[in-house]
């Protein structure tokens, strides 16, 4: 005991002494990261994604010549851990200027301290689909897509694909969600949906983790609906898929969120997955940027992640591409605050809300296609709201829309004015661009 | 029978002065499942007089202390304590009614101190609410140190002073059993149930247990109701003796008619405690 | 060596009742007190305030609470996290629904509720034994947890079910730094801490005790074991109540009801066992222990510049396994530890 | 009513009872003959599966020569267990003991991802979980030919487990020690060995558990979970009951899955969570012996 407590007085020392330590020569990046427990399959990805981009970066001299550098700290995907792990990184090397937790609960834990600490978190298709608006929540990225302008898309994809918006008339559309927060999210937007093309929604619950889904699929089985939206998390996934074989439920008539997109949830469920697609912002396939990774990092042992084959798998994509885009916003800050030199997290904030990413720059990063184009404002911290489907073949996953999906925006911006200014109302916010 | 019997009652065998009958059992018997363990027993118990049940082992002796306070329940039979009459006893009424007692295996608690087992034996007596505990203020404050006296003078009468403090588990048996007493003592009972109270202890260790007994019983006048096997102590200290055999009674009386009995000598024949 | 009791002598009861009797223990506790109160705030780094002390002495709250069911009253319980989620939520909504609430008071009230599903969910203890109990209590939390995600007016009708805790502000003083909200925690903390320390000192705790170690002896000495386990249950949920909605409200800020997972319970628990059962002290030590080990490993593990999955999984593993240590060291917890250390120290320089 | 839907309701239920009841076993045999209530069940599963496709993937083996491996790996397994952990918290109070359990659940768990890292894996048997075509065609019931298979393997456990138990020497002792440690020590029957015998067993029963789970939702850390699936079974059946487990489960599979079909869509669904536990509660309330277990008489 005496011994534990001895060396916590130290690296607690070590913890407080870094936080008035001299002003930072690097880009330094906070990562609370999950690589145990129930979710480290898509931890591991999506945070070897981010820091091979970011040694590809830096084998390349940086950005402008100012290199960046990061710190893990293992969340196990828990609120108060997380907290803990963003309170310590926040000070860490002259103070963190971005942090990704990549969970909802810890991104709830983390929301109210940004503004005051200043910096600016990113949460690449998950967390409170609101938070778009930066008027109310300066410091909050949800880039590329929220869940509400997902859903949307959702229903669109289906309306085309029976055919027309107005063919969805009468058709029976099952939610089945993980009965969370997560799956609760995207109710407002599948209700006015299902009014305005007058589709009837059935919800199913499903009682996290979700490994046991009998009972819900006799009542799908029973319903006999048209299609089932998954908008599933973790074990959750590979069971529906399992569970809808078991109960002769085609997969083609699944649409998976894009957490229940990836390797992660199709393996699993073996050759039961064939046929079953999901939604996903990233197009499946090869680009020049996963060459250069395979190349520069992991032909020369760099590589973070243990095995070479999951470069490109989704979850490594995803995090590739939120530091694709989390680079742009350093160089875009640059741009305005002065070259060469790092920026705080006040003007990486700057430099994430006037992001900029069209297909040229995406083409010059070699990234052309892999992700939509990204142009983010203050009214607008997610830039996008385009994404694309997805079908796995039982050993990959291959996009099935050739363009990108984009729902219906209007619905969708109202849902998320209202929302965002009753929160500014509830915590008594005046909602207002930040300089 | 009992009717015409005097109010108050002078007995031969120990000298002392008993009073009316307080506790009259009535045709009581208490089975588990098929198995009988009392049938149709009646006996009364006088205030202020030492009563011994005894027996062999699995007589049914305790089982008949547990019905008097409420353990179990009998299936038929009746209860007259103090004038009132019950079908049965529950644990609560009878500790509210002044009834207390031992146990033949110690029943104390373990992770307490014998201070504290002996406040326990008080907590009827406690009235401030827990909240008011839980400040520790004004009457609850006083309340407390004011039982604590009193638990100290039980501690001073058992001569365990020393040990105020230790917790009973550390306690050698003889002394727990002791503390056992000094709980029952605490609520100051109109009757004390002793359950083999001398079991397991060596001669001096009885002997104060005796002196202890009969103290309480002249001091306090506390009504004694005790099982013993140690025949010698039952026929000094007791006035009446109650016998049981197989859940039945077999006789009833004074230590020397008991003596005398013949199906209690028939009973006894063979396996003869000491 | 100057921890002696020697040259004290206890003159009245009064004096041998008082809580710490031994003057040493006073003055140290009263020195803890004014550095916690006065020197931590000054010198802590931000970090240290509101990511090690203001979780650790909300999980301590949550542990006592814990304790006093499980240690004292001899009940185990799986469901501390749904108690402390009715408490969260519960200071929630009175703030959000009765207009000029005080926030204090809403804490109270929230572990008021707490409190009364407490004794709903202690009924069946009054049958049901051990791990049955202990498995039975894993109910109170599914069935909580399910509440919060089902009922819209308990998350005052958020969609996706998450509730954001309002400002604390206590007579116009607004506690928003983690300075001001440390000081608070600490407050409302220490007071309910003595509190408890009075309650098991009493009537209350020896009852509970009694029930605890015998129960049928208990009843025969008239404790009524019905009141006795409900009020255990009651004060207990109060306290992991109270704790619960300080974890909103002074920690985590935004909740939703999975923050309040069975995992949080098993910390809890575990707070209590490595701690020391029946210890107040122990619940302290306990959260201390369970609160910065994984954090101190994490440094470490991480300091030996293992591949990062490689680390997590090692910091794991030594977790799991110091507890296996602990749990054989001293199954009777931290507070053992600290309680034979002063017995030494009583004797010191003469043992025995 | 829709009849068929309704048998298909209870068919399916009862099938998942014989999944929780696979879990429960685990547990029973630990709690039955020591009295420690092993939450690294759920851990013990998880690893045995991930050992088992590890050991397939890695080194492209088949199932054939990995199964007997795993064996050999859990056998061990439970072994150190026994002798590192419980033997040296002999005589602790049970609380102790779980709580021992849970560390050694956090301590498995990192060994597993650290020896074959985090991904998941998909674990093939040779039954396919598709629904009996046979009685789609007859009765138009939904019933998975896997979870008949995983019944049926279920029923061949059990009936091994009785069978050491009644006829074996070994069997005789674990008995005799769940019965009264004091007394099997006093007739000179060696706990500890005991011991270490039950808890490879237990690491045996865990690999079977694994393998049907891993195949049924894909091998991942969410195995470990099942724990909590058996845990209702457990306070219904009686921590002690080898039938009560298997009888208790499918009361909980079916009974959830009937109130989640029936009740669900009018309370808001997703009750499956807390159902079983209520359920099993109530039961407690009007029988605290449980279903098996033999009645308890409070002396003093």
């Amino acid at each position: 005991m005496k011994k534990s407590l001895l060396s916590l007085v130290f690296s607690l020392a070590a913890v407080s002494a870094s936080a008035w330590a001299a002003p930072a020569t690097e880009q330094f990046i906070a990562l609370p990261s999950y690589r145990v427990g129930s979710y480290a399959a898509g931890g591991t990805g999506f945070y070897g994604g981010i820091i091979d981009y970011f040694n590809l970066v830096n084998l390349g001299g940086g950005v402008n010549g100012v290199k960046i550098s990061w710190e893990e700290c293992e969340t196990e995907y828990n609120p108060s851990r997380g907290v803990e792990c963003y309170e310590r990184l926040k000070t860490r090397n002259g103070g963190a200027t971005l942090v990704e937790p990549l969970s909802t609960s810890i991104a709830y834990g983390v929301i109210d301290r940004l503004a005051t600490d200043k910096i600016p978190m990113t949460m690449i298709g998950y967390g409170r689909s609101d938070a778009a608006n930066g008027k109310v929540f300066p410091y909050v990225f949800p880039l590329i897509t929220s869940y509400w302008n997902q859903a949307a898309a959702m229903i669109k994809y289906l309306g085309d694909k029976s055919g027309g918006m107005d063919k969805l008339k009468g058709k029976k559309i099952v939610h089945l969600y993980h009965d969370s927060a997560f799956g609760k999210e995207p109710l407002p937007v599948l209700e006015a949906l299902s009014k305005q093309y007058s589709f009837d929604l059935i919800k199913i619950p499903v009682t996290p983790p979700g490994s046991e889904q009998q009972s819900q699929w006799l009542q799908i089985r029973q319903a006999n609906p048209d299609y089932v939206i998954l908008w599933g998390w973790g074990v959750m996934n590979s069971v529906a898929i399992k569970t809808a074989q078991r109960n002769g439920f085609p997969r083609e008539k699944m649409l998976g969120v894009w957490w229940a997109g990836s390797e992660e949830d199709t393996v699993p469920a073996g050759d039961a997955a064939k046929g079953y697609s999901a939604m996903t912002f990233n197009t499946p396939g090869n680009y020049p940027v996963m060459d250069e990774i395979r190349k520069k990092l992991y032909d020369t042992g760099k590589g973070n992640l243990a095995d070479r084959s999951r470069v490109g798998s989704v979850y490594h994509m995803r995090g590739v591409s939120a530091a694709i885009l989390w680079v742009e916003a350093m160089r875009a800050a640059q741009d305005k605050f002065g070259k060469g030199k790092p920026v705080t997290g006040e003007q990486l904030r700057w430099g994430l809300e006037h992001l900029n990413v069209d297909d040229a720059r995406l083409k010059a990063i070699g990234a052309y296609g892999m992700l939509p184009p990204v142009k983010t404002s203050c009214e607008d911290h997610e830039g996008s709201g385009a994404v694309k489907v997805q079908q796995w073949d039982g050993k990959k996953w291959n996009a099935i829309t050739p363009n990108w999906i984009i729902g219906d925006k209007a619905l969708t911006r109202k849902l998320l004015e209202d929302s965002s200014n009753a929160y500014a109302a509830e915590k008594k916010i005046t909602p207002s661009c930040a300089k | 029978m009992k009717m015409n019997e005097p109010e108050a009652s002078f007995s031969a065998a120990t000298g002392r002065q008993t009073g009316p009958v307080i506790l009259d059992l009535k045709n009581i018997s208490l089975s588990f499942g098929g198995v009988k363990a009392l049938t149709e027993i009646s006996f009364d118990v006088r205030q202020h007089e030492i009563r011994a049940i005894i027996g062999p082992n699995g007589a049914g002796k305790s089982s008949m202390l547990n019905v008097i306070n409420g353990v179990y329940r009998p299936q038929q039979g009746e209860i007259v304590y103090r004038g009132q009459t019950r079908r049965n006893m529950d644990c609560y009424a009878a500790a509210k009614s002044g009834i207390a007692r031992t146990f033949q295996n110690i029943a104390l608690f373990k992770g307490m101190t014998v201070l504290d087992n002996i406040m326990t034996g008080r907590n009827l007596k406690m009235k401030s609410n827990f909240l008011m505990q839980a400040l520790y203020w004004g009457p609850a404050r006083r309340e407390e140190i004011a039982h604590r006296v009193k638990c100290e003078e039980i501690i001073d009468f058992l001569e365990i002073q020393a040990i105020r403090k230790t917790p009973v588990g550390r306690l050698p048996y003889g002394l727990q059993k002791r503390v056992e007493l000094g709980r029952a003592l605490a609520a100051e009972p109109e009757i004390l149930l002793l359950d083999e109270p001398m079991a397991g202890m060596n001669v001096e260790e009885k002997q104060d247990m005796c002196r202890f007994i009969l103290d309480v019983n002249d001091q306090f006048g506390t009504t004694i109701v005790l099982i013993e096997h140690d025949m010698g102590v039952v026929m000094d200290i007791s006035d009446r003796v109650v016998v049981l055999d197989y859940g039945k009674k077999i006789g009833d009386g004074t230590p020397d008619e008991v003596r005398r009995n013949q199906d209690v000598i028939n009973a006894y024949l063979g396996h003869n405690c000491e | 060596m100057f921890y002696r009791e020697a040259g004290q002598f206890k003159t009245s009861y009064e004096a041998d009742g008082q809580i710490f009797p031994i003057r040493q223990d006073r003055i140290a506790l009263a020195v803890l007190l004014a550095l916690a109160l006065a020197l931590v705030p000054a010198l802590a780094s931000p970090y240290m305030l509101s990511a090690i002390l203001i979780p650790f002495l909300i999980f301590s709250l949550a542990a006592l609470g814990l304790n006093i069911l499980t240690g004292y009253a001899g009940q185990l319980s799986l469901g501390t996290a749904a108690f402390m989620a009715v408490g969260a939520f519960g200071a929630f909504n009175f703030v959000a629904h009765v207009p000029g609430m005080p926030i204090l008071l809403a804490f109270v009230l929230g572990g008021v509720s707490a409190a009364l599903v407490g004794i709903a969910f202690g009924l069946p203890s009054l049958r049901i034994r051990g791990f049955y109990l202990a498995a039975s209590t894993l109910a109170t939390q599914f069935f909580v947890v399910w509440c919060l995600t089902k009922i819209p007016y308990l998350t005052n009708y958020s969609a996706s079910g998450v509730i954001t805790a309002q400002k604390i502000v206590i007579l116009g003083y607004a506690f928003d730094t983690p300075e001001r909200k440390y000081l608070l925690v600490l407050a409302v903390v220490a007071v309910m801490a003595l509190l408890a320390k009075n309650l098991v000192r009493s009537n209350v705790g020896r009852s509970w005790m009694a029930v605890r170690d015998m129960d049928m002896a208990a009843e025969v000495i008239g404790i009524r074991l019905m009141r006795t386990k409900l009020l255990a249950f009651a004060v207990s949920s109060f306290y992991c109540g109270v704790a619960g909605a300080l974890y909103a409200f002074a920690y985590l800020g935004t909740v939703e009801p999975e923050a309040y997972s069975l995992d949080l319970s098993f910390r809890i628990l575990f707070m209590v066992i490595i701690g020391g059962v029946g210890s107040v002290l122990g619940s302290f030590l306990g959260a201390f222990f369970i609160v910065l080990l994984p954090v101190i490993l994490n440094v470490l593990a991480h300091g030996l510049a293992l591949p990062t999955s490689v680390a997590s999984n090692l910091e794991l593993m030594v977790f799991g396994a110091l507890i296996i240590f602990f749990l054989i060291a001293e199954p009777h917890g931290l507070a053992r530890l600290w309680q034979i250390g002063k017995e030494k120290l009583r004797l010191w320089p003469f043992p025995h | 009513m829709n009849i068929n839907f309704f048998f298909e309701v209870l068919i399916g239920g009862l099938l998942s009872g014989v999944m929780y009841a696979l879990v429960a076993i685990g547990f029973v045999l630990i709690y039955k003959a020591s009295g420690v209530f092993n939450f690294a069940q759920g851990a013990m599963v998880f690893f045995a599966a991930l050992t088992c496709v590890g050991i397939v993937d890695k080194f492209g083996v088949s199932l054939w020569v990995a199964v007997p491996l795993t064996i050999v790996v859990m056998i061990v397994l439970g072994l150190l267990i026994e002798r590192l952990v419980l033997r040296p918290l002999v005589n602790q109070p049970e609380i102790t003991l779980f709580m021992a359990t849970i560390g050694l659940a956090f301590f498995i768990e990192g060994l597993a991802q650290l020896i074959w890292g985090s991904q998941v894996h998909r674990l093939e048997l040779p039954i396919e979980d598709v629904p009996l075509q046979l009685l789609m065609d007859r009765f138009n019931i939904l019933v998975s030919q896997f979870d008949l298979a995983a019944a049926a393997i279920c029923a061949l456990l059990v009936t091994a487990l009785a069978l050491l138990f009644a006829k074996t020497k070994v069997g005789r002792a674990l008995r005799a020690v769940a019965d009264d440690h004091q007394a099997a020590l006093a007739v000179g029957i060696p706990l500890q060995r005991i011991w270490a015998v039950l808890w490879a067993v237990a690491g045996l029963v865990a690999l079977v558990t694994g393998m049907l789970w891993g195949a049924r939702n894909g091998v991942q850390f969410a195995l470990t979970f099942v724990a909590l699936k058996a845990l209702p079974v457990l306070i219904l059946g009686g921590f002690t009951s080898m039938p009560g487990a298997v009888v208790g489960g499918l009361l909980i599979g079916a009974s959830e899955k009937l109130a989640e079909v029936y009740i669900g869509p009018y309370v808001g669904g997703g009750i499956e969570g807390w159902f079983p536990y209520v359920l099993a509660l109530l039961f407690l309330l009007v029988r605290p012996e449980g279903l098996f277990g033999e009645k308890i008489i409070r002396r003093i």
